[in-house]
């Protein structure tokens, strides 16, 4: 495992107390929490060489140029991008999936066409689609989930088909933290000729993610997932598609020559980068990879797993009183634990963790369809891992959660 | 951070909101119902349907709600009940108006609290900012119904 | 005047060497510096409260929704927004104008339409149009630019004219730091039913801006030319316009409720925020609001007008081997001056005040049509003021220029 | 920011560069060239237009440029339309091929420095790293002109 109490010291805001109490941060699949060396790296650009990138002649300009696209190239590298032209830089996962469905889907999508996603996708990855389905006149079909929560592959080979387009799947679900087969998935989806997206929104900050090997068409993911600064993510696009892509946002840095008539466009991939871009966040995005490959990948997933492993045997304890949604099979689950309990709900439960220092998510986790319809709740609470949680955090989860069961059931005082 | 100020439990789940969240009053489906409406906070997914039947001088003869979420908007709900029923809507109203004032911190005159009941329990969710509109959320859908009531018969 | 010397003390890269000499920074119009405060408010979030916005019942979640709709109240009223739903948080003033584009204007921009915009247009309010006029076949006209470089109105009422959908123009100029009529044009517009866009990412961060007053449609403008960090930016919209918009981008937080198959949509302006947001750069923004209030907008500009006069006062000693652009009248122009020479070209100029250690910018500016046919020259120069350049720095501009002019046309070595 | 040390402008604009800027060699139009093509750099504007015509031998008979741009960029072409002259279109390339590794910082041998002529006088372009792609514009022009012949002639 890793060091997490060492690595607690890198993050500031860990040091922090929460009514008194010492912050423990569970609600990493929203957004995780950031070292010094990236918040460092923001104050630096700003103090000392912020200037607008690739149009400057100036030594300012030179540098942030520089290392704007010095990150680029360590980010592509980061998940195994063969080039650094096929690095995108979007604001977040859903953009990123947004700018996919409004080029090459709108471009090849058609009449009577297939979208395959999956039962367990983050509205991001299917009001996109749904929007798409009804403006190309093609069906959105659905890979079921398994009671135990994993994709239900016994029809794939008809879900799959010469109608296929495009599938479109989570790598890893932000409710039940199933690690889907999505390499597997591909090479399926490629047989039929179809194109494939991955929604890496929780598999980048979590797992080794390597797109040479996955072989996927599209991928993408958020920085504020994974260290780095909000408001900057990436989107990976295949060479061969991304050469065939028209741009999306036009403007500013992504054309080549304007005339009052018409324009054409940059080189890739600034041809879909419109305006001054996220110039401090793409750089902080670069230092929270250093960060993350100083660990190695391999490790942050190992800790995560062991993290979740010895949270699932802890919580056994309430296993009567609470229902845990997910796979028992370790290897198929990253770090995310949600559950629900007919005598709590799992507000109160946040509002009870939240006075005890310990936070969590409760509610739909923009996952309505999979939350409501498939595993038939309203809302769970939702305990979320990352490289700083320790076992005694998860300890204390533990402990919390039978003081509000107890709270709520039967007496009515906290001890 | 700003400085947080550990509140009190206590506060919030009282015991009498306990009390409607394990026993709701008033719970289930009115046939059609005269005014009838459906809440839901996007948010944390919390969902109350609300049901009212109007008697021969315009008072809720009778009310019914049901719905998912958590112990505030349930408790608040089961509340809304208790007290409207035999209410005309205008009054319905003003008793949605004063919890929106008990929970931005308004002191509440003797005569006021003498209407608001069970309402008063809601107090302690002042000090749990977050949760206040799990509080409004089935007076605001009691305000959405009667809207649409009134835009139905007058169009 | 301000007092800029005060000013740039808190601006920590003010006081950073370039090649050995203090930074002259002059490339405002590209991006302006940070104030420590603004610089310390990021610090603050990452180190501080640090979490997703709008859907946690942590401490840590309610602190930054809370200053994230902060934020956006404060930016709103900055710019005279009656509500701060009004106001759409954008990546930057690119997103801004395509997110109309995209949405609004392809939804009544028909066949036949005309969009009217102006020959001085930043490629991002123009290239949007061009492609907007393909998609819809409506016909992009044009305001010309007389010879001083202000909109030529002579032929106004037929260039707006009841075929007219919409009228996209900047306030301020990039290149030529020309300041239009932008509210006399609105009044022109709307007088034929047309709707206005304007592009105020030159006057936002420089004049007294209000939306309400010019009452103009829309409104577009960047975080990072306002004393704000990258990667953010405001788009407002008028209220009756904006409850008939459509969805842009979809995902996660903009949505109501979502079921396998379809969705409702979020109240304004969630509606059209998808996904997690740039939450350290809005709340950044929101501190650089106050900066400028603090100093107050109209001292803002005033000071700017005064460094403009004293630098086209002192350039006149150049004026035989220079052509400078722009309005002649300082009522009508704000902190920019663009010029060129036969002499010495742009580039080579902006290498030689950037090892004085003077920040310009040289080349087309993003509004390539303007300076190529409409100047009829590849490049300029451009030199751009903020509240922190004194009319010493002023002073080493023009030294500056005599030395680079020495140096190409008469002797070989600087002095 | 990095340490930035001060460059000398002298080794960036060196009299032969000047010299080719202020009185470019082979400045205009080859009507019908085998050869044509246009470079454009779209941060800055630069432009570069460059024809040639090949004598019998496939040899480089004639050249001549045209365009807009900085004094390195139109310097640059300059001295290109000195050294292509008479070589054939792969000897041009080695010719482009050289300068690259001279910008990329590469001692030359003495053989490489003979055939240079006044290339050599770029080198001080080094220092100044945003300008690097001014000096190698017409050379990517060339490439592309060459690559485009070769592409039509047998298709
Ligand atoms: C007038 C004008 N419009 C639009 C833009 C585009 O701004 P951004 O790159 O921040 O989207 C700029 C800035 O370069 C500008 O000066
Ligand atoms: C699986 C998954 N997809 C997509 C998203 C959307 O990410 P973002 O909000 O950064 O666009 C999330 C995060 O909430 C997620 O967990």
């Amino acid at each position: 495992m890793l060091d997490a109490a060492k690595i607690k010291q890198d993050f500031p805001i860990l040091a922090k107390l929460v009514y008194g109490k010492p912050l423990v941060y569970l609600d990493n699949a929203a957004t995780s929490q950031k070292p010094s060396s990236v918040i460092q790296t923001l104050v630096d650009y700003y103090e000392g060489y912020n200037s607008n990138v690739h149009r400057g002649v100036h030594a300012l300009s030179m540098e942030s140029t520089q290392r704007y696209e010095e990150a680029r190239e360590k980010i592509a590298r980061f998940i195994g991008s063969p080039g650094s032209e096929n690095l995108i830089y979007v604001r977040n996962t859903t953009e990123g999936i947004n700018l996919v469905a409004n080029t090459w889907a709108r471009a090849n999508v058609n009449d009577g066409d297939e979208i395959l996603t999956t039962e367990m996708e983050h509205h991001s990855n299917l009001v996109p689609w749904q929007q798409l389905a009804k403006a190309r006149n093609a069906t959105l079909r659905f890979i079921p989930v398994t009671d135990e929560g994993t994709l239900d592959l016994s029809n794939i080979d008809s879900l799959i088909n010469h109608r296929t387009k495009l599938v479109a799947m989570t790598h890893m679900s932000n409710v039940l933290g199933t690690i889907n087969p999505v390499k597997d998935l591909t090479a399926k989806a490629h047989a039929v000729g179809a194109h494939v997206l991955i929604d890496a929104a929780q598999s980048v900050p979590h797992l080794p993610v390597d797109v040479t090997h996955l072989d996927c068409d599209f991928l993408a993911f958020s920085s504020h997932k994974m260290l780095g600064p909000t408001g900057i993510g990436g989107l990976y696009v295949k060479s061969d598609t991304l050469e065939q892509m028209e741009p999306f946002l036009t403007g500013g840095e992504m054309v080549q020559e304007v005339t009052f008539e018409g324009a054409t466009w940059n080189d890739l991939p600034m041809r879909f980068e419109a305006g001054t871009p996220n110039i401090a966040g793409s750089i902080g995005l670069g230092a929270a990879v250093d960060y993350l490959e100083a660990l190695g990948m391999e490790n942050v997933h190992q800790h995560e797993t062991e993290i979740t492993q010895y949270a699932l045997q802890a919580l056994k304890e309430l296993a009567e009183e609470f229902t845990f949604y997910g796979p028992t099979d370790p290897a198929r689950r990253g770090g995310i634990v949600s559950f629900s309990s007919p005598h709590v709900h799992p507000h109160d439960l946040g509002t009870i963790l939240d006075q005890a220092g310990i936070a969590i998510r409760a509610g739909h986790h923009c996952a309505m369809p999979l939350v409501r319809d498939r595993l038939g709740v309203a809302a769970t609470a939702r305990a979320s891992f990352y490289i700083y949680n320790t076992t005694e955090e998860v300890d204390l989860l533990v402990t919390t959660l039978k003081d509000a069961l107890r709270y709520f059931s039967k007496s009515l005082s906290l001890p | 951070m700003q400085e947080m100020h550990p509140a009190h439990l206590d506060d919030l789940y009282q015991e009498v909101i306990l009390d409607h969240y394990r026993n709701p009053r008033n719970h289930g489906e009115i046939p059609n119902p005269h005014v009838s409406s459906r809440g839901f906070n996007p948010f944390c997914g919390d969902e109350v349907f609300l049901g009212l039947n109007l008697d021969a001088n315009q008072k809720i003869e009778s009310v019914a709600f049901h719905g998912q979420g958590c112990s505030i908007s349930q408790a608040s709900a089961s509340i809304l009940t208790t007290l409207v029923k035999n209410k005309s809507l205008p009054e319905a109203e003003d008793l949605s108006q004063l919890l929106r004032e008990l929970l931005r911190g308004k002191e509440l005159s003797d005569d006021e609290l003498d209407q608001i009941g069970d309402m008063e329990a809601l107090q302690g969710v002042r000090q749990f900012p977050i949760r206040v509109k799990c509080a409004l959320l089935p007076w605001a859908t009691l305000d959405d119904g009667i809207a649409d009531y009134r835009s139905n018969i007058s169009p």
